[in-house]
């Protein structure tokens, strides 16, 4: 009908689009033949104020890098900094580590409920989902002191030891979302609308996969099972009992039921975490922060954020500042040229829909 | 009270409280800081009970919320939603970053000071602000508004100069229409 | 610790045998770097990726020092079997920077080379994308290079607010000018 | 002369009466859903204050003249509708006795296409990429869902012999059994194509935020969006008291309308609140199912 082709920005100032950023979209009809991202509109120069920073400064200006998780990249940049230094993690700091990093999942996985349902107005289930991540936000609160930004991964272990009676209340928490989640997936996995929306939609294919260096749960989705928890264990991932979420179809859907099945995983970690967790030390002790040299070298740390593989290349010279601090986040392949590629021949009804389930997150894209 | 000049007449006061009490907020996360709406608007925070609804485009917002630090990029997009909304309309700059740069001090990427290059009517502290005081800050709003004292939109088109002036010390390279309606 | 490295050992041996120039070292758990000069880095990424298995690029990054006039371009691959990271290193000049275009080995790197050629100057011959990543009509010199200085930068383009030019606790003056006491808290970090 | 002026004075006091009855429907709809979402939700009478707010508004946008008639044709039509409607059984409510003619439900049913089609129109000037999406979709949407909508009242005219609103409820008063049961597929048809009519989820792709930011009103702001609103209201009323009118027996009082029209409200609604949204394609498809399946059943009721 209509041979001429539409234009349409979607963003930066679009309700579908996940944070702030541009797709340029060329449409026949409804469908997408090209798709241009545009990023930027995020970029506060992280890595430039790095350099002016020491490195306990660093430290309180990474968990900014993305908002919907703050703690991968602390503990990321923690376990480079400590890679370099050959300094060692107390086993109570490697649980309190793992404890912090599986509740800061668990919290964005909620997330993702409320973004996933929300572009495909299913309101009903993110209202509920964010309603009941306040509960994680007052046990960090209570861990932390912050509500979203936390602080609490140092390089060494971790920043205090958790307050009187607070097993007792993840637990509880625990229990009460657990409960949740069932119905959460009742409304959204077992409404055929959201199946029929989800399946066959956004597919990346496993070659593909490979080549554009996908990770995490769009990895997973596409049957290939890699997860830095598990191919390189770090903190105390290797004492506890999880297993990875599997499968098949590379589409909207598969990503779904591997996030489906692992925030059930994360709770159960929780549950392992609190039932073991040693006690001793929970810091290895570092001199004055503000005057702590890290000696001469690099270092890749990654860890697994709920969107993938969370990478930090740090470089040091020596100095009390760090040289160089690159991050990696998995929006950054995810969010640009790949999703770029995938638009292509979807519904303009499916590109928030897609972002959602690829995870992108434009502040870790710019940084 | 008849004669107190700043009395409302009541025409102005019915408009002032349903102005109060009916704030479309605009989507746009410009910043970190959107990570707490969606908190503030669902169940434990409830904005829509003070009237607060989100609104998909700039024509049909009241409110513009900017969350956080502003680079430069999105500041021009910023001026120029700010400049399709209709007016009356009002400002919230929502963190430490709009108030001084915050954290972001010495960065050359991010504006400092908010209140120079559009007008704020409301200034909410905090690196994040914590869902209870966005609301508090839509409540001052609120209590603005009932006073006829939100009149940032005003305060605009009569300095229209001065803040182009500050804007393009910013924005290079962007031919800048006299007003974008 | 050093009985622990065989597989790191292992890696290294093999590129040492492979390629003649390049330096080795197997550094701690999991790691491997490989220095190599700019011209051998696309046949070792290659050989790493098609004949050892490394078929994953992790992260490509570059740093700048200034104090020898070289930029490090940093690239991080890890394999799915043995689980390393490889680091190929290699330094090229800062006047007149150039690196090989890599995007068809691993199609990520199109965005990471974007990035590196908006943030540092590095050109990279031959390498298709648009100009503009994440700044938008810059025309100052590339901000990541350790010569641009961000804070003259601030000082030069943005307005400060007022009180903060020295960076000093302002409390006790915003204190006084609402005509509010001050609460203890804040007299224990006053300056005055 | 006092007839006239009675039947103007009685015009206006329907459409206040629409007015009022669709905003509070709108307001309890808000107040359901943030109930079902553990909110507590905005006033019942937000709306109120929601529209008052954008008529005080300052209005500058101009996009060319269809664009300022696109709401004015929108609330027209709605109006329109509402005059053909009778309020109360019998025809009349507050000295007005309505429009009603032999013809007026296919009258009606092209009037209720009618305010959509202006709005395109004033839509599509403005130039905005997502009005024009949310155009096309609305239009689809709408092949989609009139289709089964003017099978089930073909049915009710075939079965009664009758095109008239007031015949249709004059014929269930004397019988006594209501038309959704003396020909119940017509019934579900219809109820079908009215979740498709109110464009609340899963049916809502016309204004779906997450991919066409407000769809058709993306550039009305301000006393636009406020009429818009307005007219959304009265047609929530003129399509809900259809439905009372020619399936449930209509109604002899106010209260009995209101109680009639809310339950019927109610589906929607709640199908719309655990509901996500269906692709414009798939929402044609679904209309083109079961709906047609039911309304082709319901032809053939009514036939034999």
């Amino acid at each position: 009908m209509r041979e001429k082709s539409t234009t349409l920005y979607l963003g930066p100032q679009h309700p579908g689009i996940t944070g702030n950023m541009m797709v340029k979209l060329q449409l026949e009809g409804d469908t997408i033949v090209k798709a241009t991202t545009h990023v930027g509109y995020l970029h506060r120069a992280f890595e430039k104020l790095i350099e002016r920073r020491n490195w306990m400064q660093t430290t309180t200006i990474l968990c900014r890098f993305c908002v919907p998780e703050p703690d991968p990249p602390e503990a990321a940049f923690a376990l480079a900094v400590e890679q370099i230094e050959g300094r060692e993690v107390p086993e109570r700091g490697k649980y309190l580590r793992s404890l912090v990093l599986e509740l800061a999942r668990l919290q964005s996985f909620m997330l993702w409920y409320a973004g996933q349902s929300g572009s495909t107005g299913l309101y009903t289930v993110g209202q509920w989902s964010v309603g009941d991540r306040n509960y994680v936000l007052d046990l960090f609160e209570e861990l932390t002191g912050g509500r979203i930004y936390h602080m609490y991964i140092w390089p060494g272990g971790v920043r205090r030891d958790i307050p009187e009676g607070f097993e007792d209340k993840v637990l509880r928490t625990m229990d009460y979302i657990e409960k949740r989640i069932d119905d959460y997936d009742r409304m959204m996995f077992d409404s055929a609308i959201f199946q029929k929306r989800a399946q066959g939609v956004g597919i990346i294919t496993k070659e593909k996969a490979m080549e554009w260096g996908v990770v995490g749960a769009p990895l997973r989705g596409c049957g290939i099972g890699h997860d830095v928890r598990k191919d390189n264990p770090y903190d105390a991932y290797d004492k506890l009992d999880f297993e990875m979420g599997i499968f098949e179809g590379g589409d909207v859907w598969a990503r779904a039921r591997v996030r489906q099945f692992e925030i059930r995983q994360t709770i159960s970690m929780i549950r392992q975490l609190i039932q073991n967790l040693p006690s001793g030390d929970y810091l290895n002790k570092m001199p004055n922060p503000m005057k702590w040299t890290i000696p001469a070298g690099s270092a890749y740390g990654k860890v697994e954020s709920v969107r993938g593989e969370f990478g930090f290349h740090v470089v040091s010279d020596g100095s009390d500042k760090p040289r160089r601090v690159h991050a990696r986040g998995p929006a950054y392949v995810h969010g640009v040229s790949l999703l770029e590629d995938v638009l292509i021949g979807q519904n303009l009804a499916d590109v928030s829909f897609i972002m959602n389930s690829l995870g992108v997150c434009p502040p870790e894209i710019e940084r | 009270m008849y004669n107190d000049k700043n009395a409302q007449t009541i025409v102005e006061y019915i408009q002032n409280f349903t102005r109060k009490n009916s704030l479309f907020m605009l989507a746009y996360g410009t910043g970190c800081g959107a990570i707490e709406l969606p908190a503030t608007l669902t169940s434990r925070y409830d904005a829509e009970r003070l009237g607060v609804r989100g609104a998909a485009t700039p024509r049909q917002a009241d409110l513009l919320l900017i969350t956080g630090y502003l680079s430069t990029k999105t500041l021009k997009r910023v001026i120029r939603v700010y400049e399709q909304m209709q007016d009356p309309k009002y400002v919230i700059g929502f963190g430490s970053c709009t108030i001084n740069g915050g954290m972001y001090w010495d960065s050359y990427n991010t504006i400092k000071l908010l209140d120079k290059y559009i007008p704020v009517d409301v200034y909410i502290n905090g690196c994040m602000p914590r869902p209870e005081s966005v609301i508090a800050g839509f409540k001052e709003l609120q209590s603005l508004i009932a006073a006829g004292k939100a009149d940032g939109a005003a305060k605009y088109k009569e300095n229209l100069e001065w803040y182009r002036e500050n804007q393009k010390k910013v924005l290079k390279n962007w031919p800048l229409v006299e007003y974008n309606w | 610790m050093e009985t622990s490295l065989i597989k790191e050992e292992l890696l290294a041996q093999q590129l040492q045998n492979a390629f003649e120039n390049i330096v080795t070292e197997a550094v701690r758990k999991d790691t491997v770097f490989a220095y190599a000069s700019k011209e051998q880095v696309s046949s070792i990424l290659l050989y790493a990726k098609e004949k050892l298995g490394y078929k994953s690029l992790a992260h490509m990054s570059c740093i700048d020092w200034l104090e020898s006039d070289e930029f490090e371009l940093v690239y991080i691959i890890w394999s799915p079997e043995t689980k390393l990271n490889l680091f190929v290193k290699t330094r090229i000049d800062r006047q007149n920077p150039e690196m090989e275009n890599m995007d068809m080995i691993w199609r990520q790197l199109n965005t990471y080379q974007r990035e590196i050629r908006e943030m540092f100057g590095v050109e990279f011959p031959g390498f298709v994308g648009e100009k503009e990543f994440i700044l938008e009509d810059w025309e100052d010199a590339p901000p990541m290079r350790r010569d641009f200085d961000t804070l003259e930068y601030v000082n030069d383009t943005f307005f400060e607010r007022e009180g903060r030019e020295d960076k000093q606790d302002v409390r006790e003056r915003i204190a006084k000018r609402s005509g509010e006491e001050i609460p203890d808290f804040a007299k224990k970090y006053s300056r005055e | 002369m006092n007839t006239i002026l009675f039947e103007i004075l009685g015009a206006i006091a329907t459409i206040l009466l629409a007015f009022t009855v669709g905003m509070f429907y709108g307001g309890a709809r808000r107040k359901i859903i943030a109930r079902i979402q553990n909110r507590v939700g905005p006033p019942v009478y937000q709306n109120f204050i929601d529209v008052i707010k954008l008529y005080s508004k300052e209005t500058s946008i101009h996009h060319g003249a269809m664009q300022h008639m696109g709401p004015v044709f929108a609330i027209t039509a709605s109006v329109t509708s509402l005059m053909f409607v009778p309020v109360l059984n019998g025809g009349g409510w507050f000295w007005f006795d309505n429009l009603s003619f032999s013809g007026d439900l296919i009258f009606l049913v092209y009037m209720m296409v009618f305010g959509s089609l202006g709005m395109a129109l004033g839509a599509g000037q403005t130039g905005n990429p997502n009005s024009a999406i949310g155009v096309t979709r609305g239009l689809s949407q709408m092949v989609g869902y009139e289709i089964p909508f003017v099978m089930s009242m073909v049915a009710l005219m075939t079965q009664f012999h009758t095109t008239s609103i007031t015949g249709m409820m004059e014929i269930q008063a004397q019988s006594g059994t209501w038309m959704m049961f003396s020909n119940p597929f017509a019934f579900i048809t219809a109820v079908l194509a009215m979740l498709g009519m109110f464009h609340y989820s899963p049916f809502d792709i016309v204004h779906a935020p997450a991919e066409v930011a407000s769809g058709p009103v993306s550039e009305f702001g301000g006393k636009y969006l406020g009429l818009m609103m307005s007219s959304g209201s009265i047609f929530a009323f003129v399509k809900l008291t259809l439905f009372v009118n020619v399936f449930m027996g209509g109604a002899s009082n106010l209260i009995e309308l209101v109680v009639k029209t809310f339950a019927l409200y109610m589906i929607p609604v709640l199908y719309g609140v655990t509901s996500p949204r269906y692709r414009t394609e798939q929402a044609i498809t679904y209309f083109w199912k079961w709906p047609l399946f039911f309304g082709v059943i319901s032809l053939l009721w009514a036939a034999f």
